[in-house]
């Protein structure tokens, strides 16, 4: 019963009776912290938005731990991974992405140099084992991967070092092998990996006997051999392909003489082929891919599968670049190569929906080379895994844990044959491994990931300015040589400098927003981190869903979603 | 932090029942819950949840700030209107803070009254005259001035949403220039309202009091250091904020923040502080932006989308050129304060913390 | 109850003059009442002040139309022929001029005293208010109220020089005219 | 202590009497010289007030509201068009309950302009809510002025102290004023329990829907109503302290046996005593209307019992209807057995000189068998063309 009092007064914050939450019409705000598009697009499963995070506020030891929480080689992708990270980096619509590359390296760098522990701790002594066929980033990735999920694991590498083409197919210009050595070294020498060198699966180890011995085998064996090249007529009898030159050259230091190569591919590998040709002597290198160069209007599909700082550096270094051709015939002076003809090509779908390589007559032309290097690729050498190999020479895996049709069986990295970055095989490790240790459990395969990624719209650039992207040192043209690294390092304050350029797509900055620009008053402040990992609350009792929180929030955490309040709830 | 809180209310109350010589009596349970995470802002909530505010209300956003530096050692008359009505719908009221409404034309009458009675009774408790746009800019003008002028320690607010919301959207004095209104409204024969908004910053300037001020509420830590800085000065002192209202602008709820930012960045609301009659500091605009980028997103101006009527091309120059205007005026191109300004602008500008303008 | 007109222009203290001799009347006891004939009227303009005063409450509000005696401030007003209405039969004006009081009496047929009050203020306090050196006169003719009554209105007033100027301006008029005088008209 | 003083110099020093923390007011004749002195006052020093020289009568009725709001003892004062710029603020004044005194020099409400007394202003807003007082001399109104401040605290309601402009204002009289002590003894101090507190922070002025509006406003009708036996009481105290009365809601005078009477209210009464005192013939009753608001219905019935014939004097008219205490006096004794004939007057409208002599001219209307139900009685009609008589 309502007593109406003297002159009709109100007592103090008597509205808080009145539940305006019943005025939302459909959607209500809700904290959604969605894969920033870094994250999203790191094939090593990085959240470079979460290791940015600590360092924007000081913290590069914890900054150092996030990021390997997912990739132990932070020293080496931080020199040799194409950072599709960079690529799908929100920034590009301010300014310019960040440079999460060269803060990875410096990262990857500064914990070798302070010798910041692995977050692993030593496995059981009777914790299962998982053999580990390879040594390269998917093998060292897998190994880690055990320890992080309380298993020991056990590699087999068939040559005397570990590392994989890390150390046999990437030169030194671009990773360094005293940088190699220090991070390989350190993650090797973490207590429950068990490294066997010079065991060659088919030779000194059995797959089957594997499959025994251990709770599970996973296959990182690489590609170790050259995809076959298909030309038209003859082909001189010392025909070198590009992998086997670049190990040669590593090796030995030594190329075939020539002044003038034409290379034929459209990888890493045959950009650093053609770099280090170039700067050897070779007068005219002249690349010759069925893909484009990075333009205005290319379409990613169709771009040439390179780092772009490599492929910068090369145009720098004078090769030429031949795009949108493929070498269709040589022409020899008895054995020996005098030239290529080459003609223009493009990838168009045809009429059964597919993408075909369509070559264009009448545009043939020929380039005058005294060598001719075919660098299209590799593929799985055979030894010891005949039955396992399918008509392309590759490991089939049919799924994101990398497994095979054998039980307990896992193929990953190159040798799934649809994989091409370091990035790939160490994401391939960490999955695969998960996958086992679960299976171990009994649980089931470990949930995906299937956040949705923030896009650039969802942020709002109000409230970030333009800042400049860091510019890391580099060796001029001149001055590069087979063994010194080109890029530099960037150092502690520009790393910590280019973390303030992070949007944090997705994250909670705490940066009030929300909580000041209510007009019904309905955020909640809360000193402890909330479940959400913000330190904000909807009180939905009182939203009235106006949705000026989520339009305000500077990176899209708070977003306006279907509305499944009622009140007392 | 729950204890330590209530102890410091507790404290606060008695505090303030000691200045006013009342008999002590405990907190009221029943608003003061103490235990809830809603009684444990870290800020005065002077303006509580439950009022009946429009969804993405400007005017209610902007005295909820006015209020969290404000109070609680203040006492408020409010003037009729949309802030009035929302907030106390007997028997119930928002407030939390001693609160009078008596009439739409007489907020700054009435506060000169209660200043009159504090100063009789020897209390320092700040006055707040809260007012519209229509209460402040034409039906409470009068009074505005006499309380200026005679020196009342008095903060004044005005919130400025450009028309009589509160009966319907008619055209006050501060509605801007060809802006459609359901007494101005654009038609064949009319571009919406004929006059100019009235320059009433110069004006409440022209009384010569030591401090009044423009401010957004796009900019809420401008206007809170705005209002923190009236609260301590000793005498009148006046503040208009602009507010948008969705209704009356006809703009979607959730862009009132970003609406009012536009009307700043494009000149047409400058922000200002003005000293004892004289502009003592502007709200520098970085990156000026057409008015079209203001007006177009609300439904008052959709008559002047029209690049195809010579009329409305007409009108939007002649609000363009209006923006210009002020922006030479008052000198407001260029660098310094961050116009991103929110709360935690040091977590959010990150192009300041990295050392850039 | 005996009433009184006072005629005078705006600005000589027509009003003045009327609450002067109220007070002057409370001072020596009796009851009063003074009251202005509310108007617009700006400086110069003719006005005109109602006195009552009688020895028991006075609830007569209306304007005095027949009064016992009147005070004219200003000898320009006896252009205006209508002066003397309702004047009681043996009723006497007392007048702030310099004319003989024969010559206006005569122009009124009624009893009238001639004071020029105006130069005697000037003599006395420096400023043409007729006030006192009228009330002083009147006073002392009719004699109903002692002087010293009006001495102590005065001094209810003014301090200092300007009480005692007009102080001296009482002896000085007292001196001028006929103690008792009009006396008989107490009774009429 | 008894000295001769005008009208709006004894207000002034009466209000000064009670001690009142905030004053605001804004001049307009007759007005003017109750400011007028207060403002001396507090320049001499001899009131500590916050004396609010406010730019309109609009804002002196929202400063005094917003200072009473505030715990303040609060005072104004206004005239004529002075009070109807303030009407709205008066209504607000009285929803609102807040306790506050207001003294009207009344004076007739322009157009034609007119500047003289009548009650028109008071009138005009009879329906605000506030008590209305109406005073026949400068005593009552001193006197009625200190009650009115206890009224008022005691019923939370705003109180209009009425009294003649110019009539009364403007004339200097012998009054009693009493002294600060006694003053001080006889009026509590200032208390409005719903005062603005920070302390205890209650919102005033709320929005009331139609679910409680008729009950707000019942509400207030009823303590309107309810004020009647504490103007009475208040009264009653008063005189025990000062040993005179300013005769409650109303007073009788004239022989019991009287079959005519007069009603009146403000300074007329005094020259319809007069005039009565002098007329030849059978006596009439003489009734002082105090309290127009609240009206004392059955205090007016008694009064009038036995009467043939009342005449009721108006000081202002409702024009379309006539007078309108005499519209009120009539609806109150309808019904009443034995009821008198109702004959109403409007006289002295706009500052018309009320002589003695009415009284017979009004006694002697009445037995006329063809006199209209109400007149404006002292209008010489013939000055208008015959179309707008």
């Amino acid at each position: 019963m309502v007593v109406i009092n003297r002159g009709a007064h109100a007592e103090p914050g008597t509205s808080l009776e009145f539940k305006t939450g019943n005025w939302r019409s459909s959607e209500c705000p809700t904290h959604i912290h969605a894969k920033a598009p870094c994250h999203a697009a790191c094939p090593a499963g990085e959240d470079q938005q979460a290791w940015f995070a600590w360092l924007q506020e000081g913290h590069v030891e914890e900054a150092w731990r996030e990021l390997v929480s997912a990739n132990p080689l932070p020293g080496v992708t931080g020199r040799v991974c194409p950072h599709p990270c960079e690529t799908a980096c929100n920034r590009v619509s301010i300014d310019t992405p960040l440079a999460i590359h060269n803060v990875e390296r410096w990262l990857g760098d500064e914990a070798v140099s302070k010798g910041w522990a692995y977050p692993v701790e030593a496995p059981a002594e009777d914790a299962p084992c998982v053999a580990i066929v390879g040594s390269g980033p998917g093998g060292l990735s897998a190994a880690y991967h055990c320890l992080r999920n309380g298993l020991r694991a056990e590699i087999f590498e068939a040559l005397p070092e570990a590392g994989g083409l890390l150390r046999s197919a990437i030169p030194p210009t671009r990773l360094p092998r005293p940088a190699l050595d220090a991070e390989i070294g350190r993650l090797l020498a973490l207590p429950g990996i068990t490294l066997n060198l010079r065991s060659k699966l088919g030779r000194d180890v059995l797959l089957d006997e594997l499959k025994h011995s251990h709770a599970a085998v996973i296959l990182s064996p690489g590609c170790g051999e050259s995809k076959e090249w298909n030309v038209d007529g003859a082909v001189p009898t010392d025909l070198h392909e590009g992998l086997h030159l670049l190990r040669e050259f590593m090796d030995h230091g030594q190329f075939p003489e020539a002044r003038r190569v034409a290379v034929h591919g459209g990888g890493n590998t045959a950009i650093d082929l053609c770099r280090l040709m170039k700067r050897h002597g070779v007068e005219q290198v002249t690349l010759v891919t069925a893909s484009a160069l990075p333009g205005p209007d290319t379409d990613p599909n169709d771009l040439i599968n390179v780092v772009p700082r490599e492929l910068e550096e090369a145009l720098e270094e004078g090769i030429e670049i031949v795009e949108h051709a493929t070498v269709k015939r040589l022409i020899m002076k008895g054995s020996r190569v005098t030239g290529v003809e080459i003609v223009a090509l493009k990838k168009l779908l045809g009429t059964d929906g597919r993408m075909h390589r369509i070559q264009f007559e009448g545009t043939e032309r020929v380039v005058p080379v005294d060598m001719v290097i075919p660098c299209i690729g590799e593929r799985v050498k055979a030894d010891g895994l005949h039955n396992l190999l399918n008509r392309w020479h590759y490991l089939d895996a049919k799924d994101a844990w990398s497994r095979t049709d054998l039980d307990n069986i896992y193929a990953i990295g190159d040798s799934r044959g649809d994989r091409g970055t370091v990035a790939e095989a160490i994401g391939d490790g960490r999955l695969a491994v998960q996958a086992i240790a679960a299976n171990l459990k009994g649980e089931a395969d470990p949930q995906a990931d299937d956040r949705p990624e923030m896009p650039a719209a969802g942020l709002n650039k109000v409230y970030f300015g333009a800042v400049k992207r860091t510019v890391p040192p580099k060796l001029p043209v001149g001055e590069r040589t087979f063994e010194a690294e080109i890029e530099g390092d960037i150092g502690r304050l520009e790393a910590l400098r280019e973390a303030t350029r992070c949007l944090s797509c997705g994250n909670c900055l705490a940066c009030d927003n929300c909580w000041v620009m209510c007009p019904d008053n309905a955020v909640i402040k809360t000193a402890e981190l909330a479940k959400d990992g913000s330190h904000y609350l909807f009180d939905l009792d009182y939203c009235k869903g106006c949705g000026i929180c989520a339009q305000e929030c500077p990176t899209g955490f708070i977003q306006m979603k279907e509305d499944t309040w009622h009140e007392g709830d | 932090m729950t204890t330590t809180d209530n102890t410091k209310r507790v404290a606060r109350l008695a505090e303030l029942r000691e200045k006013f010589g009342r008999h002590p009596v405990e907190p009221q349970e029943k608003h003061y819950q103490g235990g809830s995470q809603r009684d444990r802002q870290p800020r005065f909530c002077g303006l509580e949840s439950g009022h009946r505010a429009c969804q993405g209300c400007g005017e209610a956003l902007a005295a909820r700030l006015v209020m969290e530096c404000a109070g609680p050692d203040v006492m408020v008359a409010n003037a009729t209107g949309c802030l009035e009505v929302f907030t106390t719908p007997w028997p119930q009221t928002a407030w939390q803070v001693p609160w009078i409404h008596s009439l739409f034309e007489n907020s700054a009458a009435v506060a000169s009254g209660m200043e009159a009675a504090m100063k009789a009774k020897g209390k320092n408790t700040k006055i707040l005259a809260f007012g519209g746009d229509g209460g402040t800019y034409d039906i409470g003008f009068q009074a505005l001035s006499g309380m200026l002028e005679r020196y009342h320690n008095i903060l004044y607010v005005c919130y400025d949403n450009e028309a009589y919301m509160n009966t319907g959207i008619q055209r006050s004095s501060s509605t801007p220039h060809a802006a459609s209104t359901t007494t101005s409204p654009a038609g064949a024969e009319r571009m919406g309202k004929r006059h100019l908004k009235k320059d009433l910053l110069s004006i409440i300037a022209a009384h010569h009091i030591p401090y009044s001020a423009s401010a957004s509420v796009a900019y809420p830590a401008d206007l809170q250091r705005k209002v923190r800085y009236a609260m301590g000065i000793e005498g009148p002192t006046f503040l208009v904020v602009h507010s948008p209202c969705p209704l009356g602008w006809k703009h979607d709820s959730h862009v009132t923040i970003e609406v009012a930012r536009r009307a700043v960045e494009c000149g047409l609301f400058p922000v200002v502080e003005v000293e004892r009659g004289a502009v003592a500091n502007v709200m520098p605009i970085r990156e000026v932006r057409p008015v079209a980028d203001y007006l177009g997103m609300q439904g008052r101006f959709g008559h002047l989308m029209d690049p195809n009527d010579p009329r409305a091309v007409e009108e939007l120059t002649h609000l363009q050129a209006l923006a210009d205007y002020n922006i030479s005026h008052y000198n407001l191109r260029g660098e310094g304060e961050d116009p991103a300004d929110t709360a935690g602008i040091t977590l959010v500008a990150r192009d300041r913390a990295a050392g850039e303008s | 109850m005996i009433e009184y007109r006072i005629h005078g222009r705006g600005g000589q203290g027509s009003v003045a003059a009327a609450y002067l001799l109220a007070s002057a009347a409370f001072e020596a006891g009796h009851t009063c009442q003074a009251f202005p004939a509310f108007g617009a009227e700006r400086r110069g303009a003719p006005v005109t002040a109602f006195v009552r005063i009688d020895n028991k409450p006075i609830h007569l509000r209306s304007q005095v139309r027949t009064p016992d005696f009147l005070i004219v401030q200003d000898d320009t007003l006896l252009l205006d022929r209508e002066i003397t209405d309702g004047l009681k039969p043996g009723g006497a004006m007392i007048v702030n001029t310099k004319r003989s009081d024969d010559e206006v009496a005569e122009a009124f047929s009624c009893r009238t005293k001639c004071i020029p009050a105006t130069e005697l203020a000037m003599e006395y306090i420096g400023r043409p208010i007729p006030n006192t050196a009228l009330l002083a006169a009147f006073l002392t003719m009719t004699g109903h109220l002692p002087v010293d009554a009006l001495a102590a209105a005065l001094k209810g007033r003014f301090k200092g020089k300007l009480l005692d100027n007009n102080l001296a301006l009482i002896q000085r008029v007292t001196g001028m005219v006929e103690p008792g005088a009009w006396k008989e008209t107490e009774h009429a | 202590m008894r000295e001769a003083l005008e009208g709006s110099q004894a207000i002034a020093r009466a209000v000064a009497l009670c001690d009142p923390d905030v004053v605001a007011a804004y001049p307009i004749t007759p007005q003017t010289h109750i400011v007028e002195n207060l403002s001396k006052l507090v320049a001499e020093g001899d009131l500590h007030t916050e004396f609010v020289s406010v730019e309109s009568e609009f804002s002196a009725a929202s400063v005094v509201l917003g200072a009473a709001a505030s715990g303040a003892r609060a005072y104004t004062a206004s005239s004529s068009q002075g009070v109807l710029l303030m009407a709205e603020v008066l209504f607000n004044i009285a929803g609102m309950r807040i306790p506050l005194t207001m003294t009207v020099a009344n004076r007739a409400v322009s157009a034609p302009l007119n500047i003289w007394n009548d009650h028109a202003d008071s009138m005009a807003v009879r329906d605000s809510g506030w008590i209305q007082l109406h005073c026949e001399n400068n005593q009552e109104a001193v006197d009625t002025t200190i009650q009115s401040f206890k009224i008022a605290q005691d019923t939370d309601l705003p109180v209009m102290v009425c009294m003649d402009g110019f009539v009364l204002t403007h004339t200097m009289e012998v009054i009693d004023i009493p002294t600060h002590a006694q003053v001080r003894k006889w009026l509590p101090p200032f208390v409005f329990k719903r005062a603005l507190d920070p302390s205890d922070p209650k919102s005033l002025g709320a929005l009331v829907s139609p679910d409680f509006f008729p009950e707000v406003r019942h509400s207030h009708h009823a303590a309107v109503d309810k004020a009647l036996p504490v103007i009475e009481k208040v009264d009653a105290s008063w005189a025990k302290t000062f040993k005179r009365d300013c005769g409650g809601l109303l007073t009788v005078e004239g022989p019991e046996d009287a079959k005519v009477g007069i009603l009146a209210m403000g300074s007329t009464v005094g020259t319809l005593r007069t005039g009565l005192e002098h007329h030849d013939g059978p006596g009439a009753k003489l009734i002082k209307l105090r309290a127009f608001r609240p009206f004392p219905a059955d205090a007016l019935r008694a009064a009038v019992a036995g009467l043939d014939s009342l005449i009721v004097i108006d000081r202002a008219i409702s024009p379309g209807l006539g007078g309108i205490l005499g519209s009120e006096v009539k609806s109150t004794l309808y019904g009443m057995p034995n009821a008198p004939r109702i004959h109403n007057h409007a006289i002295g409208l706009g500052g018309r000189d009320i002589p003695e002599s009415i009284v017979g001219d009004l006694l002697s209307s009445i037995e006329d068998p063809d006199a209209p139900a109400f007149s404006v009685f002292d209008a010489d009609l013939s000055m208008l063309p015959p179309e707008d008589r």
